[in-house]
């Protein structure tokens, strides 16, 4: 390998990684999930339709993830607020990272049954 | 006079003083590059007996004296204060002279590679004048108006305190290369340079930081930085670069509005 | 010129300097470097970064507000269907909510993906149309949205 | 081979070097060549603090500080010189601050100062805080202000340009300078820079020893310049040994620890500097302390298993204070030793630290080419040159002061000198020499290596040349460096690339640390008495009758090519002070 290494940074520059990599993933869905809710404006069944397929435990299990995304995203970047505007956030910005981390599973772990309750009856029946 | 401290040998004194020197096999990867030679790149590695109390700058002198006297890299000082020889050792940067092999784990292999972002001139040499560049594009000196007065210029201790941190730096460019925005394309001030305005910035003789910010407002200015904390990681002298870019950057939005 | 202005002063200034006619002080800031920024003279940036900040606070409380309501309260997604949508638009402040969210995340993503262009795109064409696809996207995105919310007819066909 | 023309020429960028830079280039075209980057330069090594009878925090003057400097000095000092030293030294502080330099403060926001070792009031009543400080980087402090300094005014400079050798031309029967030879270690090209003024400062030769607080790169190359070209260097058998080195490393804590209130102490936890100087303690002279250091280990009261190192103990002072005033030495003893100085004593013994001596200037620094002659339009200042003001031992935080009141001077004069002359032709074919020095390097197939030879040197410095001489140790020195010198001539390097060949550098560097290691053992053999650094124990006191002048070594050259040195005296500058015991 002879093109060097991989920058071995720490929990910042990961955690701003995380950050870039689930913005511009929000991003993304944000514009297919506009278009798909304009569909309201062609008919009820053109929408119906496509909320149909949300149903499905595969796109269920994927919004699953755009919540983590979404929540990670949320509440590292209020790291990055404080971190900015703080005076004390550049020193504390470690701790700040793991407490978002904290917060972040259980918050995933609260939000597991309601997002995934739908597909969870499909396949197990209730 | 304070009684003897001698009865109470702590066990890192001892650890200090009875380092007969043992030796241990340590492994050096070196990334290799001699444009004379070859356009390639290589990775080559080293055998060495060191002691593990020893330096990867003692380490890299053994290669340069023993084993092959073309490898080459910049030192001086050898024990950080000069910043010649900040380089990628297992990954992250670090001053050859400030790292011990003891504490970078002697039993795998030790990658060393130049830092990342400038132009590899030969080996661990890189071309370190975009760097100075760009610190002397914040117009890192002082900046007065009026007549000098006769004695010195007065200063409380608090107000020295208030940029005390940021004049400790060595320029080693440690921070500004392990910075993932300026990696991209070498354009942004980068931390080295964001921390030797803000040194002039909040020193209250200084009657420039109004140009300074200004400079720093602009497009490849502290808005690059992401608060990756690389720089702060990186910097051998324990300045807390994030910190201080931060308070710049709380400077130009309070002075805005 | 004054009677006391010493006549070497004059004298020398044409060729070399002298130890007691130093080469005039130069004014910083100095002679700047081809990879010096010209001074934008702008705050663009700053108002960039600042409004990320401020956005991102506010789409905490839309978006995950969002999320709640419609992934985990009454039966996360199931519940979810024309009825459900044409019942929220009902309110204007629904309308609003959503109005700001989508306003306020394409802004902030839109210009967080500027930034990620900046950085990535090494070229400088490459870097034009790759800005212009976001913003044409983005443009067409908010519009689109915007025309939802306000046109949306519960009582289509 | 390129050639450049400027009207002044500074070798080195340290403080000497930007400080001459700074005036010279207000006044005259200027280039400064420097084999590191400026920022690089071994000044910013410097801890302690910088001289000068400020007297911000207690009673102080310029006199008190001329009489401790010639003490200091055993005598040996030019005394002329020193009054300027103490004199211009309010000033030279003053102007750092004005340059931006952030000193510590006062409560009332003037410049903070502190004891330091030999500095006393009143002629040696009791220790004055004349240091100027910034925390323990007065050194870091000054170059960083100099160079932004530099910057602000536009200095032009080379960097990693190796000077090689100083190019004087005879005009009229008088050795005048014509320029110097820079070898660029970016492309291995060779430069001539013409030039109608040159200064030296290129610092100071410590690594031909082994324990020492210098810098890699300190190899002494402009006093090898200057000697190789028939110049004198005064005083090369002074060398200074600082008292408190980290074990084994020479890394420098500085005088500073003491003056906060730091202690010496042996294995039975004595403070034995009590002993050896009742009044100053451990904040008597470098040399004092350091022969006291070692006094104590030959007779085997050192500490560690091999009883080889004393401590520095620093336990009994505040946490915070060491933090606030000595932040960095405190992080050296964490870094490499792993010790703990809030706790635990630090193992420290005396580290070879700096020249006294050095090329031959008078008090506007221009260079002498014998006792009297000057060189025209050739300059030296820092701890490359010899004025002296140190005479025969340096006092803590004059070395800072000296290069900013005669690297300033220098600067001045040198640039004042180029406004005044011409050009003077360059010689022909000015680069042969380094061009032959460089190539039978690159091409020599010699089986020695440069690592080894610099190794051997070393190790017989530090035997036989260091805190104790005798006769018999000087002429084992003199006897393994001819042999060395002997081995150096069949020196081979691996590196034969042109672009960054620092193995090829290394062996010039070595180059000059012979010839200096020689004059240095041959001044030192010649002195047959004990005065400041030199202390020889066959001949353990001073000898104003027979000793009180100046060593001068020549370089000469027999017909058959054979290479002697030649040895001068010259008197010492006496005004005020007469030679007393040094008592501290
Ligand atoms: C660890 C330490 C601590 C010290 N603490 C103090 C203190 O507290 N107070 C005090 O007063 N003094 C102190 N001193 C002494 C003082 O710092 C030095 O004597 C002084 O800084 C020397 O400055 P200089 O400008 O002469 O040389 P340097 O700063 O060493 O600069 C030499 C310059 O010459 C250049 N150079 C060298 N060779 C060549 C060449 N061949 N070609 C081109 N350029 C060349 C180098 O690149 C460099 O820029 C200390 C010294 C050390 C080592
Ligand atoms: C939910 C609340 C949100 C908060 C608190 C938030 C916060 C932030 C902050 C503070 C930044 C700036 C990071 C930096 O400058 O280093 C940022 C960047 C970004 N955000 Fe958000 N954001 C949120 C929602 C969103 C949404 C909904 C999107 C997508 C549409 C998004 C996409 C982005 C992108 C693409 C970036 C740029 C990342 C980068 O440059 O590294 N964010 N966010
Ligand atoms: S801030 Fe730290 S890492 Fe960056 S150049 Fe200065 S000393 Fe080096
Ligand atoms: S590494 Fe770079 S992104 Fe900012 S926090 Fe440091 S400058
Ligand atoms: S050699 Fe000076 S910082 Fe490492």
């Amino acid at each position: 390998m002879p093109a060097g290494t991989l920058y071995r940074g720490r929990e910042g520059m990961w955690s701003w990684v995380a950050h870039r990599v689930t913005g511009v993933l929000i991003f993304f869905f944000l514009f297919v999930h506009v278009l798909d809710t304009s569909l309201v404006r062609v008919s009820p069944q053109a929408y119906d339709n496509v909320v149909a397929t949300y149903k499905n435990p595969i796109v269920n299990l994927m919004e699953y993830g755009l919540v983590a995304a979404i929540l990670f995203h949320a509440l590292n970047g209020l790291r990055v607020i404080a971190v900015d505007f703080w005076a004390k956030g550049p020193r504390y910005q470690r701790q700040m990272l793991w407490s978002v981390v904290g917060i972040w599973i259980v918050l995933m772990a609260g939000a597991f049954y309601p997002v995934l309750q739908h597909t969870l009856r499909t396949l197990f029946g209730s | 006079m304070s009684t003897p401290t001698l009865d109470k040998h702590s066990a890192a004194l001892d650890a200090a003083e009875n380092s007969a020197f043992e030796t241990i096999t340590v492994t050096l990867r070196v990334r290799r590059f001699n444009p004379e030679v070859s356009d390639e790149v290589s990775w080559v590695d080293y055998q060495l007996e060191m002691d593990p109390k020893e330096r990867v700058l003692d380490a890299l002198h053994k290669v340069k004296w023993e084993i092959d006297g073309s490898l080459t890299f910049r030192r001086s000082c050898a024990h950080g204060i000069c910043g010649s020889d900040a380089m990628r050792i297992n990954g992250r940067n670090r001053l050859a002279c400030k790292t011990l092999l003891k504490d970078i784990n002697p039993e795998k292999p030790i990658t060393i590679e130049p830092i990342k972002g400038m132009a590899v001139l030969k080996d661990l040499v890189v071309d370190m004048e975009p760097f100075f560049q760009a610190y002397r594009d914040v117009m890192p000196f002082l900046i007065t108006k009026g007549n000098e007065p006769t004695r010195e210029r007065r200063q409380s201790a608090e107000d020295r305190e208030r940029f005390d941190d940021t004049t400790k730096c060595i320029l080693c460019a440690a921070c500004t290369s392990s910075c993932p925005v300026f990696w991209n394309d070498g354009q942004y001030f980068g931390p080295a340079a964001i921390v030797n305005a803000h040194r002039f910035i909040f020193d209250s003789r200084d009657e420039g930081g109004e140009q300074r910010l200004e400079i720093l407002n602009d497009k490849e200015g502290v808005w690059r930085c992401r608060t990756t904390f690389n720089c702060t990681d990186a910097c051998p002298r324990g300045i807390e670069v994030t910190k201080a870019i931060q308070e710049v950057k709380r400077a130009l939005i309070t002075r805005r509005f | 010129m004054s009677a006391e202005t010493p006549v070497d002063a004059v004298a020398t200034s044409a060729t070399t300097f002298s130890p007691d006619n130093p080469a005039p002080v130069i004014e910083p800031p100095r002679a700047r470097s081809k990879r010096t920024p010209r001074a934008t003279r702008t705050n663009f940036e700053m108002y960039g970064w600042l409004f990320m900040r401020l956005s991102g606070i506010v789409l905490v409380v839309l978006v995950l507000g969002h999320l709640l309501i419609q992934l985990v309260l009454d039966g996360g997604v199931t519940k979810i269907g024309f009825a459900f949508v044409a019942g929220r638009w009902a309110s204007p402040f629904w309308q609003l909510w959503d109005l700001c969210m989508l306003w306020l995340a394409m802004l902030h993503g839109a210009n967080g993906l500027r930034t990620v262009i900046n950085d990535y795109a090494e070229r400088d064409t490459t870097r034009f149309w790759l800005k212009w696809l976001l913003y044409t996207a983005t443009v067409f995105t908010v519009f689109l949205g915007t025309l939802v919310i306000f046109t949306f007819d519960p009582n289509i066909q | 081979m390129q050639i450049h023309k400027y009207d002044t020429v500074i070798v080195g960028a340290g403080g000497a070097g930007m400080r001459a830079a700074i005036e010279a280039t207000k006044r005259s075209r200027t280039a400064v060549l420097t084999k590191l980057y400026p920022t690089r330069s071994h000044t910013g090594a410097a801890q302690g603090g910088m001289a000068a009878a400020l007297a911000n925090v207690e009673e102080d003057n310029w006199e008190w500080h001329t009489f401790d400097t010639i003490k200091g000095g055993d005598y040996l000092v030019d005394q002329d010189a020193a009054e300027i030293l103490a004199k211009e030294a309010i000033d030279a502080v003053l102007d750092l601050e004005k340059m931006g330099l952030p000193f510590n403060r006062t409560p009332n926001g003037t410049i903070d100062q502190r004891r330091f070792g030999g500095h006393t009031r009143n002629h040696g009543e009791a220790a004055v805080r004349r240091a100027c400080y910034a925390a323990d980087r007065t050194g870091h402090m000054i170059l960083q202000t100099l160079y932004q300094n530099c910057v602000k005014e536009g200095v032009e400079f080379f960097n990693e340009f190796y000077v090689l050798d100083l190019l004087l031309t005879e005009v009229d029967g008088v050795k005048r300078t014509a320029g110097v030879v820079a070898y660029e270690l970016a492309t291995g090209e060779i430069h001539v820079f013409q030039a109608k003024a040159v200064v030296f400062a290129s610092g100071g030769t410590g690594k031909f020893f082994k324990v020492t607080s210098n810098a890699h790169t300190l190899t002494g190359d402009g006093q090898a310049v200057a000697y190789r070209r028939g110049l004198p260097l005064e005083d090369m058998e002074f060398f200074q040994f600082h008292p408190t080195g980290i074990w084994r490393m020479g890394i420098l804590l500085t005088e500073g620890a003491r003056g906060e209130g730091g202690i010496l102490r042996n294995k039975d936890g004595e403070r034995f500097m009590e002993k050896y100087a009742p009044v100053m303690k451990d904040l008597a002279s470098r040399d004092v302390v350091s022969r006291a250091i070692y006094t104590e280990i030959r007779e085997g009261r050192g500490c560690g298993p091999e009883g080889d190192h004393v401590y520095l103990d620093l336990t009994h002072l505040p946490p915070e204070q060491l933090d606030a005033k000595l932040p960095d030495i405190t992080e050296f003893a964490r870094t490499y030793l792993g010790i703990e100085p809030y706790t635990d004593p630090v193992p420290i013994q005396p580290t070879a630290h700096y020249a006294m001596g050095g090329i031959p200037t008078n008090v506007q620094g221009e260079v002498l080419a014998d006792n009297t002659t000057v060189v025209p339009g050739l300059y030296a200042a820092g701890e490359v040159a010899c004025v002296s003001v140190h005479g025969a031992n340096r006092l803590g935080t004059n070395s800072l002061l000296d290069i900013n009141v005669f690297g300033r001077r220098a600067g001045i004069a040198a640039a004042k000198f180029a406004a005044e002359n011409d050009f003077v032709e360059l010689p022909e074919n000015p680069s042969e020499l380094v061009v032959s020095q460089v190539e039978s390097l690159r091409e020599s197939t010699g089986n020695e290596r440069v690592a080894e030879i610099r190794k051997a040197l070393q190790e017989t410095m530090d035997t036989n040349a260091m805190v104790f001489r005798t006769e018999q140790t000087l002429k084992q020195a003199v006897e393994d460096i001819a042999e060395l010198k002997q081995r150096y001539k069949n020196v081979s390097v691996q590196d034969k690339g042109k672009r960054y060949n620092t193995d090829l550098l290394e062996a010039i560097e070595l180059g000059n640390l012979l010839d200096l290691a020689e004059v240095l053992a041959v001044s030192a053999l010649a002195r047959k008495e004990s005065r400041g650094g030199h202390y020889r124990e066959d001949y353990p006191n001073r000898d104003d009758v027979n000793f009180m002048r100046h060593t001068m070594a020549y370089r000469e050259v027999g017909e058959d090519g054979t290479e002697s040195i030649r040895l001068d005296y010259k008197p010492v500058v006496q005004t005020r002070y007469q030679p007393m015991e040094r008592k501290y």
